[in-house]
């Protein structure tokens, strides 16, 4: 794990004066009470300015129009926009997407889709699961050989992000084994279907009726097992940064209220065991940013305890923000109840992200198969 | 057994029959397995032409309020009939449509210290589930320290006069009457509090209903101008309503722990089998939320057993000390649940609404999410462990 | 689970004297600093007094000489005499012996050793592990049909009052099963092994080299697995009783030493992050009242669910008085680190009794089992 | 590559092979795969002639306070060179001999606050672990409140005269100085403290060992009747000595949290597989224990890149403002690993001493009572929660 980089920490503060400004959580909120958050769960417009600020292409090579700074890179932009809530694509597109065409892709499918994405114009998501839990050893989505390429048949449930993608990422079952799929969402047979949830983000079932594909649209330069856990892991430690970023705005905004408010005729920040609660949330956080740290530079750097790391870094901040955010509201109360408050947005965003790509308890299990007992 | 003994058996044989009959005849069948758990929590719904019709037989009986006296509108039963009414009620899968604040906190405490005239005009009502109340304790600046409350209630002789904010006050958008506690002196803190009965469709009554993070508005925000109250209202005496008003906590706190030990609902461990599945020794398939759901489904068990040796010793003159660390622990239980409810079920328990989830995972989200306010109303939990140590423990301290 | 009734109340009263006033905590630490206490591990003038006062049989019937209390008044004795660390084998003598011969013995075995019991005179223990981890499962010791009787050969591990007991109940394996043998320590054959633990009482290995018995050594009215699983439910609940007066009088020690310990010129009982800690540990000492107390009376009335209720309270009793023993010494800052301090004798016996017939991570896997999931 | 890049690895490669070389002749091939953690524990056992060799050529070399200067006897070695050596160290199983209170507190306490004088005369014998120092600071009534310690030392000009009761003075019965806080002001608190040296044969200077409750007595209670300290031993300023303890404290958090990272100890999975056993699918046999092993082994894994994280931002000038939390985390691991350990060695886990166990599983239970310590030593738990709500979240109080 390296130090931050002179750019990287003008990447950082770049990012997150543009979280405060143009993306602060009045933003998701108005997103969130209007038609179009209904519909989409995530705002064209800022996602535009994310495209210009180069951020998009951040995993990008220089060569097809990125800026080439790494997984650090973007996990720093991801958790600083997460501190606000910001509602943007841009973890699976800009990270598991360009990730897919860089490590699965040939140079055709790198040169015809990554400068798209760079320019913010193509937005990608992981179909992975078919159930309501995490289970990518249980894919059962088909894909077979049919005159010309490939026919997928299946259904993907709780696709995040899946209702505006333009490419979906199919795992599905081949003779072979899995294999991940580039799947172009205008495809005929592609059927969508929005699921509202909790996060007023979004999400979509996604249905697969004999779906035919060219033969390249399997992305063949890994083996698919490998491809697939490379880009699990990839969502994983992006969502781990978001979640960084979650539960150390929660906790300063926390810490904040107990600064001002009064019961008993004494700032409630006064009260010792509030005090202890808080020095032992702070502590918790300092961790948290360890493991995920840790995690990025694994996957920048290609390490072999990367999965290792991501496991860690996801199960942490799973118990973490979970923690954050339950204290969140407790240490508010009755105004953090209150819909007018942001509390209830870090608590329910907080679970979709526990839940997605493995929650604490998949990657405790994992963690402990890897360190093989 | 004594031949005394054998008597009373007989007659709560007796009474039992008669009970199964009378609800064989009373209960629409329709309602069977039902409940008004949800009702109560979200509130606001209007009754069914069955429910209005039960709510109605069990009014008249007072069996909603079985161990009330008979006098005001109450069952008149003791605790042993009592017990065979519930166990009746549960065999016929019939619930208890008689409820509310006015059942329990109001009720209990009229009963304890209002006028006679008091009782015999608010207390039957109540019995009959005809009158909603609702609480207007909390204010914005007074949450947890309820005896900053700054509400006027100014002594014009025949009337009271009230102004002042109330907040939390629980369906105060569709409740008949108020129980307040009101500042009637504002030299002193604790002494200059008093306990009025407001009749919420008095002139400058105003409600706003508070969106709560669960989506629905079960409080209110309810302001009071120039709002003229009978003098007659005034529980007890003038600047004495403090321990009106705590003694009406106890009550609220007995009664809100009651969460944990809700046994109607499908346990955890249930649900899970259902989403998670199990392994070829029929554990469920995911060995660290079993373990997480094991020591749930432990504390609830042993808060239920508590629960139980509350109810005895307090029965046998024992003292029940015990109402805040009940609160405490049920409210913990009930979080637990909603929390591990919500991650059994994995996406499927984090719809919001729409297509794709069924009414049962809509409602686990939205369960889950309301269950984060009971650790927070009716005395935080840490205003409660601040009442164990220093009240219990004799820590004194501040 | 009844109120209790007068006669149990001045039994508690009774034992919580005797303990207090005869056998309190010095009384133990005497006992360790001896030479006695090296090799036996308790006090035989201690538990004299305990069967004058009618204690070891107290689950004996009235015909037998002893007081028919019942289970819940065992309890009662147990915990009021563990508060105070009494040194004794009444447990295993006068719950887990009487219950032996109650439930498996004959009529002219209950004639032959109950009184004996009674008067004190004997002692029994449970001979099962064979490990030092509770598997009830996997008994390897072996009980062969000979000329006579039976011939068992094995060893078992660890086990408590092994070394002072005048009467092993050991489980071993026949052809047709496990079964529950009445095996007198002077038995040809039977080798005892001191092990010294750190809780300072008495425990053994028995080695078991062709010990010839009787027919009758096997305790024949029970099929055996049930009363192995009947007789170790009743170790367990009483262990859970003597949990319960350990973690009762390790609450009350510490709430005075708060209450009169001074830090910054205040008492340390008035900081709030003590007090919150002190209220929680006041919920879970309630909560484990109640899981032993219902333990207790469903094996007195042989409830069906006595079996899930002793793994509740065993289970409630291993982690409340962890953590109540590690919060012990932690509350007493380092006078509770010195021996010349009682806390150390609670933290090392809580670790001892956690360890006995299954710790809370195997209760709370059998309370699941027996739940179905 | 740069060209100077290349030069600084050539530099580092070239120094590996001398330390490599250095080690191969030095080192006893007897303490291969030994360490003194437990000495520095227990305490008090004598050094074999082989361990006694390696001190010497480690203390000569000043390779045991690597990054000390040169000028006093350390290693003179910069950062690179010192993990080189550390490398070097671990690759060949050896350990660094030299260590105690004060290579980890006083040292780099005097390299900031002594005179030249007192640099010149105390720092090198700790440079070749001769000396060996304890802390007297904490007093039986001044232990989480320092502050409050009564110790008095009286200006007497030429020297001090110092009378008072220290406690938990670490190997006190084995130590040859003293550094410890006096009250040489009593009309003040914090500004009446004074930092002084002690020679421990000094005459009045009387050390009573407290047995603990792991078996051990690595601590003292020190009684100073009428004992004369030089003045030449007064570190610092008259009534400045409180500025000088706190950093000397922060020393010692800085180290104490070093037991949640120490990999020498094989890891709990393992020592679990080794009692336990494993499943089909080689999961530890204990579905409950396994889950609560890995969040421990997570635990330590985000602690010790947390430490790397706090070394590596220390470095490049930020500030450390870590040192409570990283207390506090590794205690807790400490403790943790040794409860964990003791569970599932089973009985195992729990003997005293005698037949029937194994070296490591008495350790096991020696080593699980001592670790109740390092939540109360060095500030406890509760004092560094303290430190970390006021200094480094702002949240005043008292």
């Amino acid at each position: 794990m390296a130090v931050l980089t002179e750019e990287q920490v003008m990447l950082r503060e770049m990012a997150s004066s543009w979280a405060v400004e143009q993306s602060p959580v009045t933003a998701f909120r108005r997103l969130r009470d209007s038609t179009e958050g209904l519909q989409r769960g995530f705002s064209k417009d800022h996602y535009r300015q994310m495209a210009e600020m180069g951020w998009a292409g951040i995993l990008v090579p220089e060569e097809y129009g990125g800026s080439s700074f790494g997984y650090l890179g973007l996990g720093l932009v991801l958790e600083q926009v997460a501190q606000t809530l910001t509602a943007s694509p841009l973890m699976l597109t800009a990270g598991v997407g360009v990730s897919a065409l860089m490590l699965g892709g040939n140079t055709h499918q790198r040169e015809q889709w990554l400068p798209a994405i760079v320019a913010g114009e193509v937005i990608v998501a992981l179909a992975v699961d078919e159930g309501s839990r995490h289970h990518p050893e249980r894919i059962e989505c088909q894909a077979s050989v049919c005159e010309g390429g490939w026919s997928l048949s299946g259904r993907k449930a709780f696709v995040l992000e899946g209702g505006i993608a333009d490419v979906l990422l199919v795992a599905a079952r081949t003779e072979q084994g899995v294999e991940v799929f580039w799947v172009p969402a205008v495809t005929e047979g592609v059927i969508r279907h929005d699921r509202h949830m909790a996060d007023s983000r979004n999400c979509a079932e996604i249905e697969l009726r004999q779906v035919v594909l060219p033969e390249e649209a399997r992305l063949a330069e890994l083996p698919g097992e490998q491809l697939l856990q490379r880009l699990l892991d990839c969502a994983r430690a992006g969502a781990a940064a978001e979640m960084l970023g979650m539960a150390t705005q929660a906790f300063a905004v926390t810490l904040d209220y107990l600064k001002t408010r009064e019961q008993f005729d004494e700032i409630i920040a006064r009260f010792q065991a509030l005090q202890h609660r808080m020095a032992n949330l702070y502590g918790e956080i300092e961790l948290m940013r360890s493991a995920v740290e840790a995690a990025l530079s694994a996957i920048e750097s290609d390490d072999d305890d990367a999965s290792l790391l991501v496991s860690l870094a996801k199960a942490t901040a799973c118990d973490t923000l979970n923690l954050m955010t339950r204290e969140m509201v407790q240490l508010h109360g009755g105004i953090g109840m209150t819909d007018e408050h942001d509390a209830g947005f870090y608590l329910k965003r907080a679970r979709v992200l526990e839940a997605a790509w493995g929650n604490a308890s998949f990657h405790r299990d994992r963690f402990a198969r890897l360190c093989d007992y | 057994m004594t031949a005394a003994m054998n008597d009373k058996q007989i007659a709560i044989d007796e009474f039992r029959a008669e009970v199964r009959g009378w609800i064989a005849q009373h209960f629409p069948a329709s309602l069977k397995g039902k409940n008004n758990a949800f009702a109560a929590i979200e509130g606001g719904v209007p009754l069914s032409p069955d429910q209005e019709e039960w709510r109605q037989a069990m009014g008249e009986k007072g069996w909603g309020v079985p161990t009330w006296p008979a006098a005001y509108g109450g069952g008149g039963l003791c605790g042993k009939q009592a017990a065979v009414l519930q166990e009746e009620l549960a065999n016929a899968e019939a619930y208890n449509p008689i409820g509310g604040m006015g059942v329990m906190m109001l009720g209990p405490t009229l009963l304890e210290f209002a006028s006679e005239e008091q009782k015999q005009r608010h207390i039957p009502p109540i019995c009959r589930g005809e009158i909603r109340w609702c609480q207007g304790f909390s204010e914005p600046g007074a949450g947890s320290d309820l005896a900053s409350l700054r509400a006027r209630a100014e002594d014009c002789g025949d009337y009271f006069l009230v102004n002042g904010q109330k907040t939390w006050t629980s369906g105060g958008q569709w409740s008949d009457w108020c129980f307040a506690l009101v500042r009637t002196d504002t030299s002193r803190k604790h002494e200059g509090i008093s306990f009025l009965l407001i009749d919420m469709r008095s002139p400058g009554v105003e409600v706003r209903p508070i969106q709560l993070i669960s989506g629905a508005s079960p409080f209110c925000e309810t302001f009071f101008t120039d709002v003229k109250v009978p003098r007659e209202n005034l529980v007890g005496e003038l600047n004495q309503g403090w321990a009106i008003g705590k003694r009406l906590l106890q009550h609220e706190r007995t009664n809100l722990s009651g969460g944990g030990g809700n046994r109607v609902m499908p346990s955890v461990s249930q649900i899970a089998k259902f989403y998670v599945g199990v392994d070829e020794q029929g554990r469920l398939d995911d060995p660290d939320l079993r373990q997480r759901i094991i020591r749930h489904e432990m504390l609830a068990r042993s808060f239920r057993l508590t629960a139980q040796r509350v109810m005895r010793d307090a029965k046998n003159g024992g003292v029940a000390t015990a109402s805040s660390i009940l609160k405490n622990v049920g409210a913990r239980i009930t979080q637990d649940r909603a929390e591990l409810t919500l991650e059994a079920m994995g996406m499927s328990g984090l719809g919001w609404e729409g297509d794709g989830f069924n009414e049962k995972e809509l409602a686990a989200t939205r369960l889950w999410l309301w269950g984060k306010a009971v650790s927070i109303y009716g005395g935080s939990t840490e205003i409660q462990n601040n009442v164990i140590a220093k009240r219990i423990l004799g820590m004194e301290g501040e």
